[in-house]
Formats: structure tokens, C-alpha cells, sequence
């Protein structure tokens, strides 16, 4: 019987990695649950593509303001020290490597660290990809959160993604609902396997060979 | 004297031709030139290229404009949304053409058609279906893909304040393609709350400069900002709660 | 016996075909007169290179100010109406092609309209370029304003530069203290001779072949 | 809590090692990072590279450093100017290298540095000396020139005033190159006249936000400014009438 985290719990998780002064973007859908896990005593600071540094929690009702809105187009924010800027500038810093983590989805990751997100490849599929690529290619650490099986039993983790690619070797960390892997050189490595989870156990739900990360 | 300021949103887009490549800006709601992109739909002017972030929303706006069929073509780099219905019917027909282009791409393209620059290498999209059939390069370790500057006929954008000379200033995430757009077409028409007097704008504080704008004109404060001041009382869209 | 203008005169003449509303960049040296004839009740918006558009004229005595100057670094004012801007979105601008007008001063004008104003290229000399070559290659219309003759005698207009270029093919017209000239595919036109300098005593003191500029 | 402020400008430039590309703000007297290039003098670093629009004045800061023979080359546009005797003795007894750039081409590698721009086609320089060498091609009808960026391990900037957070805003003509230099070095060190309190730059008008800055270090108000208003009084270097 493997161990699954919640959802809430992996966000908390991942947002305990992210240390005081990071730049950190967090991905349209579930990345964005890690914002309310970003311990309150700490300065970390959210970028949103769409032109704003120092991004702040949902508004109070009633004080919604439709100029202000993170890259999910939901209302948002600006804190003491923000800063806005246009979509080029605010590019700029994504693909100029400035941002030390962001936090995004997945289909598929691969073993080199291929990130599949933005399209299944369906045919007849309306083909939409926003910011993915320049998130991927831009941060300095790349995080993925997302489940480690799809619904019907397949493992996220593969030797090749067989979705489109949104970037080439971009991602340096995966966290799952049933464990945290590195990208190494070697492939993944598991560095925390939660609760009743093991190397063996990950391995045969992944159907990859795994190996503890350096050090844990 | 200069002034750029013309008397109605009819007036501001009379000029546009069919077959015309049209900016507009805006992200979401925000920065959305509402009432340019109505008075395009009025206008009549068909056989548009459009480059937006998205491919229209709900039946309004630029959804209504590709309902009508006036558009060819669209460049953007997320066409499909919840409610994008219009253009997810249109494409399904083969009605309508689309250029995906990862929005930084598309930021940076926009950016160096303004700036003059003739195609950059970009690290996006690299090794991905959208990088297919284009020129990559290593450089320094890296592998890049060549991207050539989008130009546009026409500019639609939106600001909060202008002046006569087309210095205008943006609120918060609404900024987002409006300065770089206003740079990268022959003619640029902005919307404002507000034309305010030359001089009342800092010069510090001026994102885009009047040499990008051509067109200026106002329709009025939004119904979440009163004299300046926002005062909520709306929902995303901008309508009373 | 050939007519010359004065310098002053030129700078007027140059100001009176500036039509109200032009972005205008005026180089360093003899062209910044210019802006001393610009007509006052004419708006004309004047660009300089290190960030600012809407320059005014020199501030009065005692109200220097080290941080407001002009692209040689004289000390300048900003008019109401004015915009700051960094370096890469002013050069992007006279880049872009959105300055209407820039007037640069030669060492030598080709009838291709090649421009040489940077470097005489005698061995030894240190080489410094500016933004002349930007400027160059970026308004719509660039302007020489220039002697005719070198100290010397020698025609700055030329069948082919010998002077190392500052750009191909981008000037559209030079002012001279004898006439105006226009380049045409043709070669160079006299758009207006100046006093007694007919077509004819242009030719020979340029030594090239000549023509009146169509409608003139 | 982030605090990007240091106690003095020896602290700030004490890591600076031999051998490294340090870019340095300003155009003339405006923007330029005085009291940093002095302390980077005191310090002792040589075998730099430095990227500056110039290559010094008189005797004083930049040229101080030349003289000191600290500079193995120098990237720029205008090196040559009616003081700059230190530069031209050091070239022509070719004890320094020098890289001259069209002062766009300087501008927009150092910007492609900061955006991850790989390399790109450039209007300027065409068919000239300063682009033999380099890969031309026409795009559009058009030639163009490839330009790579320009990156540094340090820059030195100044900017009127700075918060911990790092964000700078700029005075008049000394923004510059201080917001471009800001977004291409590894580290960016920044010299304001006043740090003031977080939250009180207006998020609509800062200029560098402060995921370019690295370290911020207060000198005070020059001569020509009090409490943050113009008062002159001065000459174009700053000197008191």
C-alpha cells in the first residue's frame, strides 16, 4: 500500500524549500496552492508574467480590482516593495535567468529532465502553451508538483516523454503526492520518499531504476 | 501644437484598412482595450491579422470581432480558455488561421520590431514543436532558436492617462503588451480614463513615451476607479457587484 | 566668386524645413544649433541619445543641474511634456525608425548617400564612434549639415567615401554653407544653391555631376 | 527579512575579484557611480574588464583606475574626448585593449545579456569597420549585423534612491545605463543617495526592481539636491559655484 499526500500537504512541502529572498513564480493550477504555505516571517518574493514583482494573496471581498491580476487571471495583490513592469521586461527576467525557482505542472517528466505540460497531443486538440516554455527554460530551479500517477495508474516520471516538450532538460526537481525526486545525471533519485514509500516501492509504480539522492 | 487627442473611439479607428495586421493589447481584463476593440467590430474592417495574448473571451470583445468573421488570422500565444468558444469553433472549421507563439516569444518579437532589431536568438521553445523548422544555434553552451520581429499596421491599446502629446501612463498589471505594442506598429491608438494637461505627467514616470503613440483618446474612468482613486465595488470583469 | 551662408543661417535654414510634430535628434556639434532657430510657436520634440525626449534649451545660470544633460554633455532642461528613458529604450527608439529627423555633421557625404563622420582613419588616431552610427541608420530622415569644402579645398561630397563609413546609404539630404542637396538614385540634386552658387559652379567645385531636385 | 543595504561602499565592492568584467553606470558626470569606482579603486581588484559608455576623465574616477593600470580592456563607444589623456596614453603605448561598440549595439548587447537573449541581428554598424568580421545577413530587404551579448560579474550603477528590497529609482539623465547594466551582471552593486523605507517607492514608477540588485549602499544627496528637490548651485561636474 503506497503512501499519497494531499495536495495541500505537497504545497506545504514545497513551499518549506523555498528560502527567505527567493524570486519565485508559481505555475497557473495547483503551483499556486504553494503560496499559502510561504511562512509568514519570511520574505519571499512572487513574480506573475504578466508584469508584477511582489505579488500579494487574493484581495478581500469587495476590494477585487480587475487591473490587478496574477498570470491565472485572478485578482490579486501588490505588496510593500512590488514592482510593475510590461510583458517584455517582465520576460526579461524570466528568460534571463533571474528567478531562483518556479514552481509548474507536468504530464510527463523525463529522466533528463524533459517537461511535457502544455499539450497531450491529441489530435484536434486547440493547442494553447502561454508562458510554460519561458518559465521552464528561465528559472534557475525548476520544480515540478503534480501527482505521481496519472488517474488510470500510468507513472508521470517516464524514460522519454511522449507529450510535445515544453522545454529540454529544464526541470532539476519533481515533487509528487508520494515522493520528492532529484533530476541527476544519473536520472531520478529520490530524495524523500513519504511515509510508508520506498526506492522499491517508487520504482515499481514508476517502472524506472531510482536511486537515493546524495546525501539523504 | 501637438495634439493627438481625437473626439471619439469611431474617429480613432475610422482609418483601418481590411487586410490590416492589428495589435491589442491587454491579459485578461487587464489592459483590454474595450472600446477600441467595439469600435473596430463597428468599423466594418475584415480580413484582419490580430495579435493578442489570447483569442477572445465569452461573445464580446475580440470574440465578437472573429464571431462577425473579420479575422484571418490570429497570433497569440493561449487561444484556448474556458470560454473561448468562438475561436475553438472557428479553428475546428479551419476558419481561421493561428500562429502559437510562447508568450515570451511573443513579448520579445513585439519588443524587437519596435526596437529595430532584424531576429534575435531566442532560448524558448527550444526542442519543442513550436521551434520546428526554425533556426537553432549553439551559443556559448546553449542552444537557441532564431525569431523574427512581429510588426503591425495598428496598435489598440489601453492606458490610464495620456496627454496630447501621447505620453501615457498604465495601472498595475494592466501595463502588461501596451508598451511594447505601442512601439511596434505604424499607428498606435491608445484609450485612456483620462487625457490629462501637458506637463501633469512626471516625466520620471512616463512608460510610454508620445513618439509611440499616435491616436489618444478618452472614455472616461473605469467603475472600480473614481478621480484617480480605486474604489473596488466590481468583480474581475469590472462589473458592479 | 561663390556664395557661403553662415552657420547661423544654415542652422535657420535646416530649423525652417522641421515641420511641427517631428521627432527630431540633433548630433553633437554644429547640428545642436539647430535647435537654437526652431520656430517657438512650433511644437518640435527633440530626442537626445543619453534619455530624454522634450529637451528644452540650456538652463540660466546657477540652475545647472549635473544630472539633466544633453548627448554631449552639455547641460539641458526638459519641457513640459517630457519623458526619461534608459539607454536601450532610447536606442531603440532612433533603432526602431521612429525619429523623424536627426542632422549629423560629415567628413564626407557619398552620392549613394553613404555617410562618413566618425573617424578619419589616420593611423594612431584613437577611434571613438557614439551613437553616430545609430543614428544614422535609424530616422527616417537624416540630415548632414556641413561645410561644402574641407579647410582645404576638398569637396566633403563625394562620388565614393575614402573615410571609414559610419553608414550605407542613409542620408537623404545635406545642407551645405553653398546649397542644399538632396540624394536622389540618381546621385545628388540641388535642391537650392545658395546666392550666386549656380548648378553649374556646384559642379565644379564638387566635381560631380549634378542636377536641380525635381519641382525645384 | 531581505536587506540588500550595505554599511559602506569598501563593504560593498570588498569581493570583487581580479579578473573580472565589471560594467560601470553613467553617461558624463550623470549616473556615474563616483563613490564606487573610488572605493573599487581602494580595493585593489585588478585585471578587469570594464563596460562604461566612456573611458574616463581627467584624473578622477574611471581614469584614476586606468592609470592605476588595473584595466586590461575597456568595452565602450566614445573613448576619445578632450580629457581623456589617461585612456589615450595607455593606447597608444598599447597597454590597454580596447572594444569599441556603437553606443546602441553597447546598449542593446547589455540589455540581450540581462533578457537571455542569445544573440541578434542588428540594424547598426552595417557595411562600417566596427562590423568586419561579423556574420551580415538580410532580412526583409534589409542588412543586418550579429550582435552577442554583453554580460558582466559585477555592475556598479547609481540611482537616486533604493529600498532593502533593492528597487531603484533614477534622476533625469542618469538613468541611463544603470537600469540595463542592472539586469546583465551576476552581481549588481548600487550606489543611491537615500535608502528609504520599503513600501515607499510608488510600485508603478520604479525603474530596476529589485531582482537586479544584489546590494545597495547609501551616499547622500549631492550638492545639487536637498531633500530630494532641485536646488543647483552647482557646475555640470557637481562642483559648488
Amino acid at each position: 500500500m503506497s503512501t499519497r499526500i494531499s495536495r495541500d500537504d505537497l504545497a506545504r512541502r514545497i513551499a518549506a524549500d523555498i528560502p527567505e529572498g527567493a524570486y519565485v513564480n508559481l505555475g497557473i493550477g495547483a503551483p499556486t496552492l504553494v503560496a499559502n504555505f510561504l511562512p509568514a516571517d519570511l520574505e519571499i518574493i512572487l513574480h506573475t508574467e504578466n508584469g508584477l514583482l511582489g505579488m500579494g494573496p487574493a484581495p478581500e471581498a469587495g476590494a477585487v480590482d480587475p487591473d490587478l491580476i496574477n498570470a491565472g487571471k485572478q485578482a490579486v495583490t501588490a505588496l510593500p516593495g512590488a514592482a510593475y513592469f510590461h510583458h517584455a521586461d517582465s520576460f526579461g527576467m524570466m528568460r534571463g535567468g533571474h528567478l531562483d525557482v518556479c514552481v509548474l505542472g507536468a504530464f510527463q517528466v523525463s529522466e533528463t529532465g524533459d517537461l511535457a505540460n502544455w499539450s497531450t497531443g491529441a489530435p484536434g486538440a486547440i493547442p494553447a502553451v502561454g508562458g510554460a516554455m519561458d518559465l521552464a527554460i528561465g528559472a534557475k530551479d525548476v520544480y515540478v508538483m503534480t501527482d505521481l500517477l496519472t488517474k488510470t495508474g500510468e507513472s508521470k516520471l517516464v524514460e522519454a516523454c511522449t507529450y510535445p516538450l515544453t522545454g529540454v532538460g529544464c526541470v532539476t526537481r519533481v515533487y509528487t503526492d508520494h515522493a520528492i525526486f532529484d533530476v541527476t545525471p544519473d536520472g531520478f533519485a529520490v530524495r524523500e520518499a513519504f511515509g510508508e514509500n520506498t526506492v522499491a516501492s517508487l520504482q515499481e509504480l514508476t517502472g524506472l531504476r531510482l536511486a537515493p539522492a546524495e546525501g539523504h | 501644437m501637438i495634439d493627438k487627442t481625437v473626439a471619439s473611439v469611431a474617429d480613432a479607428v475610422a482609418d483601418i484598412p481590411d487586410g490590416a495586421t492589428v495589435m491589442i493589447g491587454g491579459f485578461g481584463r487587464a489592459g483590454q482595450p474595450v472600446e477600441l476593440i467595439d469600435a473596430l467590430i463597428a468599423q466594418g474592417a475584415t480580413d484582419l491579422t490580430i495579435v493578442n495574448n489570447n483569442a477572445g473571451n465569452g461573445d464580446v470583445g475580440l470574440a465578437a470581432l472573429l464571431a462577425k468573421r473579420r479575422v484571418r488570422k490570429i497570433i497569440c500565444s493561449f487561444p484556448r480558455q474556458s470560454d473561448s468558444w468562438v475561436f475553438d469553433g472557428l479553428y475546428r472549421d479551419g476558419d481561421i488561421e493561428l500562429e502559437l507563439v510562447p508568450q515570451g516569444n511573443l513579448a520579445e518579437r513585439i519588443r524587437a520590431a519596435g526596437a529595430g532589431i532584424g531576429a534575435f536568438f531566442s532560448p524558448t521553445g527550444v526542442g519543442t514543436q513550436l521551434a520546428e523548422g526554425k533556426e537553432a544555434r549553439d551559443i556559448d553552451g546553449r542552444t537557441f532558436v532564431l525569431e523574427y520581429p512581429i510588426k503591425a499596421d495598428v496598435a489598440l491599446i489601453s492606458a490610464l492617462k495620456g496627454d496630447r502629446w501621447g505620453n501615457l501612463v498604465f495601472r498595475e498589471t494592466a501595463r502588461n503588451f501596451g508598451p511594447i505594442m505601442a512601439t511596434a506598429a505604424t499607428r498606435t491608438i491608445a484609450q485612456v480614463d483620462q487625457v490629462v494637461p501637458l506637463g501633469s505627467l512626471d516625466p520620471e514616470t512616463v512608460v510610454t513615451p508620445g513618439i509611440f503613440v499616435d491616436r489618444v483618446v478618452a472614455v472616461g474612468e473605469r467603475p472600480w476607479v473614481k478621480d484617480g482613486a480605486f474604489v473596488g465595488g466590481v468583480d474581475l470583469e469590472g462589473r458592479p457587484l
